[in-house]
């Protein structure tokens, strides 16, 4: 047990620090949002360098151009790109879901033909997994898809999905056949967003704005080379998936939690020093900020012994979600009634906007409810509750 | 002791429910909510007419010469259809300034006359706007801040600072003065608006130190008011929570089957249960100005504006994703409740007060 | 809607806290529990002094003993009693449960036999409803009881029943057939304590005392007399039980808690003035507790209007069982390191016993899960979770 | 950068875990806690025998060389087991300052000799003791209330005020001196005393201002050892609970397949391993005198007496009424997390001194 960086990991987060400091373009620190085209080509742009760098893949096997490190490198990389307040790589969905389950289950000409461009943020990949029926129960999905000659034929709607306004290519489960057991009869393709008959929407969220998509799919043809997988096959490929989404993602939501806890303090610094209900709750939200930074390590070092991520992500995100819908409350209630006033950049808006959509992190990418149930059925061996 | 409505009261009840309830509908939501003032202003004369805005006035004045108890089950009924409109700030936050203008209670009743409070945060008593006696005229001078429905009301009682202390001025709005600039807020059913005024004429309506008194009966009126309105709010949330439990569907089942569910709308029940009981409470309180009023109608909001705002965060999460749109009415719901939540302070501020009354120190 | 007590109301209170005043023995004041012979003794002539002054079944008819009187009466009567930190009639089984469900189901022989001597608490009752392998499932009670000639014949095991210990007499839930609706096969009895082969042990609780018992039955013969409803009818008189366990219950929650917040007041006014936390938190017990009061007074509306208790039983019930959690755990944290200890006479102790005793209230009468449950399906239309 | 335990701290808890299990089964706790010390006395050599007492003295004074990580892993244990005895008294209150008597050190490692620390309130850092020389001895006179486990130990180590200011002193117990009074608590397997001193012998083991060094470390490893006994006991309710969900049926299913049940333990589950995150941190900081020592204990000794007691409640609800009997076990692990909470202060305190170092102010 030592909690310090080895010589190694220090000198990575020095290099990766000095880094950051240097290149972030001041328009991406503290961004709230891949929105608008200036914003995108700044991001492709950002990508592209961060790949240059050799931080795309960090823990990608070197063949397939990743860097071949250790899990805690990407820990390290995503501490330090929350404390510069950086934003991601463009193509999370590519690097943390798609790439992985390609890696597992593609093919060799499929690995050659997309996990290059994905590292170098050459085309951006989207999610489509849920549906307007189906939430919480994927198994349940209802796009239909067709093997008719040589391809198959997409037709359906999928909900939820973040970057589809951008993206050039998406993940998508589907429905091949009925089954009895429903979790039989899927079928995960690689879908080429430029495909006509492929229809993105956006969705307006609780703040204004529109983070995630809709994606119709209107007899879509997708060649048959883009099946991941066996045809019917598609819920093993779909687990590597969510796992891989599982690996390390505590560290982003710690790193993000980190940000937020420090602008609280600052906050409260500034306008409640003195009220010690303030006092007590900030300094409740800093213990939760430590304890999930050090959840994550341990999780962390099981991930490493065992190549296995364990409950550790389902408790982050858990976690995390709750405490960041408290602390942004905590900071409305603080800044009191000028926390109305939507427009301006100053702390009130801000904090207006972090409140509202902290009401989505309780529910996007696995809500509370199914955490717990993952929790008691997995890891305390309950019954099933449904 | 009778903690029930009379037949007439619930006739009251009934009546506004179908009111609203038709000429509401939550489709119609959002329409209000981005139309270019934010509220549908041919309902006034409506609402005038079914004797809403002159309850409590007496039948001398036009009034139906109720009690705070009847505004307060409209209140309650309007928070529920999230009607956009000044009856807040006509009837909790104007009237009891008014009630020293006599001329105007008739048009208040009449629907011909809407105002609203304009005091430096919308909320504190003291007072950043000056009123100097100029011949028989007063002229006033600062800015309001935070003012609801500023921008749809006719005229602005203020609290200005005036040679003998703050008193109670009433302000008509003509040839676009005072300044009216209306903010983007949050919830775009309940405006906020900075009022600037730079000499504009007034006509005193309380000299100090009665005027501190109708500011202080303002504070339990308006605490009250939003009391019953986030009661209303909450238990729509509940009913929306609760419709969809029953109808949508995972794992082949009712998701309103499974305890994570079911149990979180029954605890919105009962915080809406509680919150309405002190609701009620403090409504009497005030209809009978009974000397617990202050501390009811503080108890009151905290509470029932801590139960709205749950009550939406529950029916959100209830609703999964879909509760997180822009397109389904539950934002703003949750939005009317923040408001109701960040007016006068927060329940915090509230329970102090409450605590320096029974713990002392 | 007046919240004023009426001239009668008023009369009545005035006169009943004037008796209070002079009456209530000093060794009764605040008392825990009927433990021990010399209280027993106490609370015997008390409750005997309750009746002849006309304060036992004050909602009862008046052909039956009672004082015929509106519900209210019975609620003023309990905030009296909680005011002066009375103890109840030591016949509250009696009164509360047994009493009415003889009223509502038993022959006029059965009602000229028991319902005076419950009144005059010369006959003290306990419920034998909850069984070691049926808690909240009351419907899956395996007491056995048989018809065997002239009488039926008792067999099995009771527990949680509060005054067993003293009780002449008890109301019993058992199984008289095996049928496939659960419900039905069940008859209800009165059973004579003293009967050969009834035995009672006391149950030691967390605190330390024993407040409750176990019932064991075997072999004990009952009079065929002594059915109360149809063999295999006991789940509808049952149902009588528990719905008047509910109705003005709420009363008895609210004086509870109001002598509860009374008390904290004075403790944090004594060794937490300054504390801003602790105000903050004895204020939210201050207004829950108006939050119940009032609520309770909107069910005593509907209950004199519509002559059924409303949900609001058990909203009083799960409210005042976590307030009172609440409430004795700040009292504790307001004492300090002090509450450990123990013994003597002081705040610690009492306020430590509370704090144990406080845990079971989630728990008797209703579990806060199973009243979760009841709000859930009965008040809100939600399918049944079971 | 590596968060996890080597082979041999793994092999350390295995063999506690293995060796407390088979000795003390929930079946003895009773008879334990209802004995006249409320300490099975005979096990005492044997935690010496498998290192335990002398986990963090050197080898050169007849321990194991290790560290307070290794100790850590034995106070989880002790906890989650609810070992009665003076193993905290000796290991985490009186070692920091025994280190001062090297010779006492081989016989805290070999067993024979166990302490505590008297202190005015068994926490503050104040004295109410008084010090004074008698030619070459030292004469303790005042004292000290709500010791722990005064009544097994050897010997006490006293914050008494000298004439220079606070020293600590070690008073040998002699003779029935110094004055015992075991205090009837409420968790009767860690038992508090009432010490008093009628100018008993002491031996000077740290004049100040060395000694406020050696308090404030004590009071450190104090706050750490009990949030890692804090997760013991929390772990040990969360198998309880989980164990009698998954076999107590009611309405013909198990009562873990309710949410209302399985929710509530994954809860605990969730707290038990923040709090356990939180002690292991706060363990390897003492153990490497880390600059965030004081933080991390005070964050962890708050997070984990509340996650303890929240667990405990929480096991016995999904008890039902037999969680909250005396004859099952669950309760004596309630009144230990209860003890653990009101040791040193309140988690609102510790929380308050937090808000300190990141608020200032």
């Amino acid at each position: 047990m030592d909690l310090r960086d080895g010589p190694e990991e220090a000198a990575f987060r020095r290099t990766l620090r000095a880094w950051l400091e240097a290149k972030v373009p001041a328009g991406l620190r503290g961004f709230r949002g891949w929105s608008g085209p200036a914003a995108l080509a700044l991001g492709r742009d950002w990508s592209k360098r961060l790949a240059e760098a050799g931080y795309a893949g960090l823990t990608w096997p070197k063949e397939y151009g990743g860097a071949g490190r250790p899990w805690r490198y990407q820990a390290l990389y995503l501490e330090e790109l929350a404390r510069a307040e950086a934003p991601q790589h463009l193509g999370v969905i590519g690097l943390g879901m798609a790439g992985p389950t390609i890696i597992a289950h593609g093919r060799p000409d499929q690995k050659a033909r997309y996990l290059a461009k994905i590292l170098s943020a050459e085309e951006i990949w989207c999610q489509g997994f849920s549906e307007p029926g189906s939430g919480s129960d994927l198994a349940s999905v209802r796009t239909r898809v067709e093997l008719v000659g040589d391809h198959f034929v997409v037709n359906g709607q999928k909900v939820w999905s973040s970057y589809a306004h951008i993206a050039d290519r998406c993940i998508l489960l589907g429905r091949s056949a009925t089954t009895d057991e429903k979790h039989e009869g899927l079928t995960y393709l690689i879908v080429d967003m430029k495909s006509p008959g492929v229809e993105v929407r956006p969705l307006r969220q609780i703040t204004g704005e529109a983070e995630f998509n809709e994606i119709f799919f209107t007899d879509v043809e997708v060649p048959k080379a883009n099946l991941l997988g066996e045809v019917g096959g598609g819920w093993r490929v779909a687990m590597t998936t969510l796992s891989h989404e599982r690996g390390t993602f505590g560290f982003a939501l710690a790193g993000a939690l980190d940000v937020a806890v420090r602008k609280l303090v600052a906050l409260a610094r500034e306008r409640a020093g003195a009220d010690a209900l303030v006092r007590d709750r900030v300094a409740r939200e800093w213990i939760d900020l430590q304890a999930l930074r050090y959840t994550n390590y341990r999780a962390l070092a099981r991930l490493e012994r065992t190549g296995v991520p364990g409950p550790e992500g389902s408790v982050a995100k858990l976690r995390w979600s709750e405490a960041n819908q408290r602390l942004t409350k905590l900071a409305i209630e603080i800044i009191g009634r000028e926390a109305q006033v939507a427009d301006g950049d100053g702390a009130p808006a801000y904090w207006r906007h972090q409140q509202l959509r902290s009401r989505g992190n309780t529910i996007e990418a696995g809500t509370s409810e199914i955490l717990r149930n993952i929790i008691a059925e997995r890891v305390l061996g309950l019954p099933r509750s449904r | 002791m009778d903690f029930s409505f009379s037949p007439e009261q619930d006739q009251l009840r009934t009546q506004a429910r179908s009111f609203l309830e038709k000429r509401y509908p939550l489709a119609r939501l959002a329409e209000i909510a981005t139309s270019a003032d934010g509220w549908d202003r041919a309902s006034w004369p409506e609402l005038a007419r079914l004797g809403w805005t002159g309850a409590s006035i007496s039948e001398a004045q036009g009034g139906a010469g109720l009690s705070f108890v009847e505004e307060g089950i409209v209140f309650e009924e309007l928070g529920r259809a999230l009607y956009a409109g000044p009856y807040f700030s006509t009837v909790a936050l104007a009237l009891p300034a008014l009630g020293c203008a006599p001329d105007l209670l008739a048009k208040v009743a009449s629907g011909a006359f809407t105002a609203t409070f304009a005091s430096p945060a919308a909320n504190a008593s003291g007072a950043a706007v000056d009123g100097r006696r100029d011949g028989d005229r007063w002229l006033l001078r600062g800015e309001a801040d935070l003012v609801p429905d500023a921008g749809l009301v006719e005229a602005f009682v203020v609290p200005a600072r005036g040679p003998d202390g703050i008193g109670l001025y009433l302000a008509e709005r003509r040839d676009a003065r005072p300044l009216v600039r209306v903010l983007d807020t949050v919830d775009a059913t309940r405006r906020l608006a900075r009022v600037t005024f730079e000499d504009d004429d007034a006509r005193l309506l309380a000299a100090p130190p009665a005027a501190a008194k109708i500011i202080a009966a303002t504070r339990r009126r308006a605490l009250a008011a939003l009391a019953l309105e986030a009661v209303g709010v909450a238990s729509r949330a509940l009913a929306l929570g609760v419709e969809h439990a029953k109808s949508r569907e995972q794992f082949g089942r009712p998701i309103g089957a499974y305890q994570a569910v079911s149990h979180k709308l029954a605890d919105t029940y009962v915080e809406t249960e509680l919150a309405r009981s002190l609701a009620y409470w403090a409504a009497w309180c005030i209809a009978e100005d009974d000397g617990e009023a202050e501390l009811a109608a503080s108890a009151a909001k905290a509470y029932a504006a801590e139960a709205a705002v749950a009550a939406c965060e529950r029916a959100i999460q209830v609703h999964g994703g879909m509760g997180f749109t822009w397109d389904h009415p539950l934002h703003r719901y949750y939005k009317r409740a923040l408001w109701i939540e960040s007016f006068d302070r927060s329940g915090a501020a509230h329970r102090a007060d409450i605590a320096q009354a029974i713990l002392g120190g």
